[in-house]
């Protein structure tokens, strides 16, 4: 592995500090799955990491008075399906953190590092996309927020200007009647890397019959992860239904724009993207029904997790 | 190069002291500073689980910790299951099922049952095999791994259930 | 989901009397590898200590114009470089190493490459220094020139007259006899029995199918792992990760141009090899860089390291043609074309010969040919070149029972190889236990009960592997408190310490805790060949009994020394030593305990080198589900079912079974060496090689059938090998039960499914 | 008499003979044998005076591993196959 210096610093302003320095040559490290790997494969270099776990806002996870959560960059992902608030508020959001990895790299990684990862891959960023989360970013012009479907612009690449990182995820307060899924495609059953996947918030009407409002994104199958916009607006006042569910998959199809490489063919994963779109929105329909609640325990019989 | 760190923490209920470079892997600390060679590197790079330990109870590959980021830590490897000269229930279980061939990703296996049995003594059979995933065996089809789980969690619900009486 | 089926059967023989063979003692090296203390290649601690690394080839084919290495020696911690100009020049030689010959001008090369780089991953200078980091980092600054060639890594292609040659000196072989040209071609195999072509034209069905598949690495978790002290008094000392010590010591010594002598191989615990731990990669390589710093030296591969630069199976291309007289198999061909890898040598020869195995046919003729292309060279994996065979054949065979609306087990058993079967290749079979396996298939409660829900499918297929015997040797030290120590040769990768001391034990009469058995260095224990072929149970085991049987010989003299008798008047039975006239007699233990009153200590020893080990077969039952929306494969229920001639331990043979399942399972739906257009492998960490883990695979239920093997004193067939052969036709089979569609490609992964459901869809409209 | 199979790539040397009788006490006497029949055989089996890494050879259908020195019976049947590996 590379020779590299290491800091801890407990503050914010410490961390942007030693970023934003002139010449520094920073990387952070949070969980370390991604970063680790790289280095040692000599994929990224650097002269210094700069671990943000020391720092106790990255590791909170907070409920304000109007709902609204704050999850800090850090938090790994064993806390985030273990937490009963954002099981219950974000279920989209705990679906992914379950899947990243196996049990020793949940127990590490976090949806910070997911996100500023950057992978086209990535299991978080959709769910994230679909719970309107917001990156709230720290540097040395100060803070800034980025919705979580603009922070990715290329693969391994984001919004992040030198000396940035993000400090936390804030989500809105969760809706009445409304439910969300995340779910990919592999060929292991854990262990492996989405061919693609998809992530769908919805919420329906009082009835449990129609939807009101309905949000869908997309991994794997673009260079960033992307958003489905024509498919959820199309699913606005569609009745909750099996037709409606793959009509939208269609549509989300549209919006694929996947390469061919050792994980899956093009048109296999563009084929895909409608299979997990309409299974994934109606298990969301089953949560905003009020079913189905528990991401261990999810419709598509994926064995329960530890309580 | 970078210059060495002391690190404190504690590991198998021990105190214990090192220096790293900041480039070290938990698991090389483990393994080459500390003699704790029970954690094996298989992939080094978090995809076999073969060098598994418990990180203040969470199960972690230890190839993708920095032994840095251990100041302070509660550390578990598979050399701490045993106690007083008796061996874990689960080590029991994995010898008298056969749940092991070559052996070289026993010590992964057996640390995050723990992990698991730890949070749940009863556990399905998917729910054993979805939290073992991240532990990559080649030699015995998990079979005999999974039911040596299933019966280590019956031994240590019948120990809790002796506590109790007594 | 927890269905918990009465998942291990052993149907007995009849006349098994055992006191010690068939019960389940916790093994011998348990403790050790439950609490961590085993120590395994990459534990070995000597003082001094430098780490090495090798650098590597980033091209498929090239020819290597130089190598700088000046800035890498001067990188600071770095001790030695050294490249294949450090080796002896080897001219072509050829060395026997038991289980089968190797030209050495090869292996060298294949452990440092000359004047070509044959494959990507190919090494081509190592590094000895401090540290691990150094070493990586001087490896950067070896500059190494390449003139790039084109490379090939499809069989077939490397077959066509344009290919890319990959070796000048590498000639066609047919039985003896060389090509004219150099060719990538460098054996072509043919066997043939009866008038073939007659035959298929008095058939009333005649299948023909062609299969392709993947290469697939043996998969073990602990890397490749050396380190050597080359000593100043010039002894040599390797501990090392081996299926065989007494080989790697040889072909290291042969490399090095050495007498054998001169070195001993310590076998570590060794983590897992599947066949793939036989051939030497790091033995030499860390000899040499030990001999020019003074000190030991350790290397230890990456995972990527062992992905492209050992292993792997080869990939492959099969046709097979089956020819039916009603409900009898009439005659059959194969064309069978295997990559050897970057080396010949490869797995055709296994291939060709298992391909019709299973079987009593008539008229049947067989071509193989081995193929040297731009992958690493290939090696034994697992009843190496059985499981594409099986494949294909296990394939037809199903369709054939289809064809004519008939069972596909009663189909093999009509079929079924017995005692005085002719094979293709000539030999006609001992008594063997493939109808065993089959009519206790048929009478097992998977294949009776049904299989209910959608998109579900039961496949069933049979296996064979030869198994082999070679030599084994043990010594055996009797202790006063009536225990004995037991020294052998056999690397122990799955149990076989005890499996082989379970056999002393029988033989002795006292219990398998009273032997205490130990691997030992190729100085402490007879020369014994590899662990592989199945054979340690069978031919190690065989060593055991032999020592068991000399110590009890000598015990018999010393009973005789006590009770004044001629020896020949002590007999001895179930542990117990009587006199034949007198109301003498001595347990086991008492007798021991007189030991030094009666001149002392007491070694018996054994080499063996038996013939007949004979074969193993299996059949084995799958039921899948197929998702039709995106082509995976879920595996549902399986049972394995084998001839173990006798289970010594069953519990290690459940388990030889169970992992060799899953390890078909793994070969038959993800695992596969994905190249890109440059030969490069695109997938080299276990993430995206994608091995089965827990939440893959169901339970593997077994059945253990015992048909004593005639020519071993308890009845011991191998088992290791046969339990892979079967899984990946079984799956295909069952994948066409539940959809209709035939898979004839390897790995059936999920995209390569979806596009077979679609292409039959696009048939029906 | 022994019987040898002879294999289909041997059989040039044969004149297309698949089976021949042939006397030996073992396997060096009945290559001689064969060679002094049909010359070129042992050239093609024996490699600097040991059996060819690439061949092995069946006596009544258990390949021998005593090489040339192997005993051949009486009646024994005799195949040559290539050289195969194994590992578990």
């Amino acid at each position: 592995m590379q020779d590299f210096e290491y800091a801890a610093p407990a503050s914010i302003e410490e961390a942007i500090t030693l970023l934003a320095e002139p010449g520094a040559n920073a990387r952070i490290l949070a969980g370390g799955t991604d970063i680790l790997v790289q280095l040692r494969e000599g994929l990224r270099q650097t002269a210094l990491v700069v671990d943000i776990k020391k720092i106790p806002e990255l590791g909170a996870i907070a409920v304000a008075a109007d709902g609204s959560l704050r999850l800090g960059a850090a938090v790994p992902c064993h806390r985030i399906w273990s937490d009963a608030r954002l099981v219950a508020g974000y279920p989209a959001v705990t679906d992914s953190a379950r899947i990243i990895g196996g049990w020793q790299i949940q127990g590490r990684a976090s949806l910070g590092g997911n996100l500023c990862n950057s992978s086209p891959a990535a299991d978080s960023i959709p769910a994230l996309i679909v719970e309107k989360a917001t990156c709230e970013i720290a540097g040395p012009r100060g803070r800034r927020q980025v919705p979580a479907v603009e922070f990715c612009t290329a693969p391994g690449k984001n919004v992040l200007e030198r000396g940035e990182f993000v400090v936390a995820l804030s989500f809105p307060p969760p809706e009445a009647r409304a439910g969300s899924r995340y779910i990919r495609f592999i060929p292991r059953n854990e262990m492996d890397i989405a061919v693609a996947g998809s992530g769908v918030w919805l919420r329906l009407d009082a009835a449990g019959k129609t939807v009101e409002a309905a949000r869908i994104a997309l991994a794997a199958v673009a260079p960033t992860p992307v958003a489905a916009t024509e498919a959820a607006e199309w699913l606005a006042g569609k009745p909750a239904s099996e037709e409606s569910w793959k009509k939208a998959g269609e549509l989300a199809r549209r919006v694929a724009r996947p390469i061919t490489d050792l994980r899956g063919p093009k048109e296999y994963r563009v084929h895909l993207v409608g299979v997990l779109v309409a299974r994934a929105l109606a298990t969301a329909a089953e949560r905003a029904r009020g079913g189905d609640r528990d991401p261990m325990v999810p419709a598509d019989g994926r064995p329960s997790g530890v309580r | 190069m970078a210059k060495k760190r002391h690190v404190t923490t504690t590991i198998n209920g021990e105190a214990a002291e090192f220096l790293c470079e900041p480039r070290q892997s938990l698991l090389e600390v483990l393994r080459d500073t500390l003699g704790l060679t029970g954690s094996k590197e298989g992939c080094n790079n978090g995809n076999c689980g073969a060098c598994t330990v418990l990180l203040d109870g969470v199960p972690v590959d230890s190839c993708l910790v920095l032994a840095v980021e251990v100041e302070g830590a509660q550390i578990i490897t598979v050399e701490g299951l045993a106690s007083e000269g008796h061996l874990h229930p689960l080590q029991q279980c994995f010898l008298e099922g056969a749940a092991l061939q070559c052996g070289i990703c026993t010590p992964g296996f057996l640390v995050t049952a723990k992990a698991l049995l730890d949070h749940d003594p009863a556990p399905s059979e998917r729910q054993i095999r979805f939290e073992l995933a991240g532990n990559i065996c080649r030699c015995t089809g998990y079979d005999k791994i999974v039911r040596a789980v299933q019966a280590a969690g019956r031994k240590l619900q019948e120990h809790q259930r002796e506590q109790q009486r007594t | 989901m927890d269905r918990d089926f009465n998942h291990s059967q052993v149907i007995k023989d009849p006349a098994d009397r055992y006191q010690v063979l068939g019960t389940r003692p916790v093994r011998h090296d348990g403790v050790d590898k439950v609490t961590g203390r085993a120590v395994y290649g990459n534990d070995v601690k000597l003082p001094g200590l430098l780490h090495g690394r090798i650098l590597r080839s980033p091209h498929a084919h090239a020819r290597i114009k130089s190598i700088d290495t000046r800035a890498a020696e001067k990188h600071p911690g770095v001790f030695a470089v050294i490249t294949s100009a450090d080796f002896p020049d080897l001219r072509t030689k050829t060395a026997h190493l038991g289980e089968g010959a190797v030209d050495l001008a090869h292996l060298a090369a294949n452990c440092l490459a000359r004047e070509k780089v044959l494959y990507r991953g190919h090494a081509v200078a190592a590094v000895a220094a401090r540290s691990v980091h150094d070493a990586e980092a001087a490896l950067a600054k070896i500059r190494v020139e390449y003139e790039r060639l084109p490379a090939v890594t499809w069989v077939l292609d490397a077959m066509a007259d344009d290919a890319p040659l990959l070796h000048y000196n590498v000639f066609t072989d047919e039985m003896g006899r060389k090509s004219a040209k150099p060719s990538n071609i460098s054996q072509h195999l043919h066997f043939e029995h009866g008038d073939v072509d007659k035959a298929f034209a008095g058939c009333d069905i005649v299948v023909e199918r062609e299969f392709r598949t993947a290469s697939v690495h043996q998969g073990y978790i602990e890397p490749h792992v050396s380190t050597a002290l080359w000593n100043q008094d010039g002894h040599l000392k390797i501990w090392t990760s081996t299926q065989g010590a007494f080989t790697a010591r040889q072909q290291t010594a042969e490399l090095l141009e050495i007498p054998v002598s001169q070195v001993t191989v310590v076998p570590c615990e060794i983590g897992g090899g599947f066949g793939g731990k036989i051939a030497v990669y790091l033995e030499p390589v860390v000899a040499l860089l030990s001999r020019k710093t003074g000190r030991p030296v350790k290397i230890h591969m990456t995972r990527a390291e062992v992905f492209e630069g050992t292993g792997p199976t080869p990939g492959s291309f099969l046709r097979v043609k089956v020819g039916m007289k009603k409900r009898k198999m009439h005659a059959a061909e194969a064309w069978l074309a295997y990559d050897a890898g970057a080396f010949p040598g490869g797995m055709i020869g296994p291939g060709c010969m298992c391909v019709f195995s299973c079987y009593d046919i008539p008229h049947a003729r067989v071509d193989g040919y081995d193929v040297c292309l731009n992958k690493p060279k290939t090696q034994a994996y697992r009843a190496p070149g059985a499981t594409h065979a099986a494949f294909a054949m296990e394939s037809v065979v199903d369709e054939i029972a289809e064809r004519l609306g008939v069972d596909p087990i009663d189909l093999r058993l009509e079929n079924a190889a017995k005692e005085g079967t002719r094979r293709v290749d000539g030999p006609v079979y001992p008594r063997i236990g493939l109808v065993e396996t089959l009519e206790a298939a048929k009478k097992h409660d998977h294949w009776r009960s049904r299989l209910e829900g959608p998109n579900r499918g039961r496949g069933v297929a049979s296996g064979f592997w030869f198994n082999i015997g070679l030599k084994s040797s043990a010594t055996v030290h009797l202790n006063p408190d009536g225990k004995v120590s037991l020294l052998e040769g056999s690397t122990d990768i799955g149990g076989t310490r005890t499996s082989v001391a379970m056999q002393l034990a029988e033989t002795l009469g006292i219990a398998a805790a009273d032997v205490h058995p130990q691997v030992a260095d190729t100085d402490g224990v007879g020369y014994t060949d590899v662990t592989g072929g199945s054979r340690v149970t069978f031919a190690t085991g065989l060593a055991a009994h032999e020592a068991g049987k000399d110590l009890i010989r000598q015990l018999c003299e010393r009973a005789a020394l006590i009770w004044e008798c001629a020896p020949d008047l002590v007999r001895f039975a179930a542990g117990v030593f009587t006199h034949a006239k007198e109301k003498k007699s001595l347990t086991f233990r008492e007798l021991a305990a007189e030991l030094h009153e009666t001149g002392g200590t007491i070694t018996a020893r054994a080499t063996v080198d038996p013939q007949g080990a004979t074969n193993g077969f299996g059949t084995h039952i799958v039921d899948v589900e197929v998702d039709p929306e995106t082509g995976k494969v879920t595996v549902l229920r399986y049972t394995a079912i084998q001839d173990a001639g006798k289970a010594v331990h069953p519990s290690y043979v459940e388990g030889q079974m169970q992992g060799g399942a899953v390890q078909g399972i793994g070969w038959a739906l993800n695992e596969e060496y994905i190249f890109d257009g440059e030969g490069r492998m695109t997938n080299p960490t276990m993430l995206d090689y994608r091995m089965p883990t827990a939440l893959d695979v169901p339970m593997i239920d077994t059945v253990i059938v015992e048909v004593p093997n005639p020519s071993h004193p308890f009845g011991v067939r191998g088992v290791g090998e046969t339990p892979i052969v079967a899984p990946p036709a079984a799956i295909a089979n069952a994948i066409h039960a539940a959809t209709g569609v035939r898979l004839r490609e390897l790995p059936m992964s999920p995209p390569r499914v979806w596009a077979a459901l679609e292409a039959a869809l696009r048939r029906e409209e | 008499m022994a019987t040898v199979h002879v294999p289909p790539q041997m059989r040039d040397l044969t004149a297309g003979a698949a089976e021949v009788e042939i006397d030996g006490r073992n396997l060096r006497a009945v290559i001689a044998a064969l060679d002094a029949r049909f010359p070129g055989f042992q050239a093609r089996v024996v490699v600097a005076g040991r059996l060819s890494p690439g061949i092995a050879v069946s006596i009544d259908h258990v390949v021998t591993s005593l090489g040339l020195i192997a005993r051949v019976g009486e009646t024994s049947v005799i195949h040559f196959v290539p050289a195969i590996a194994g590992g578990t």
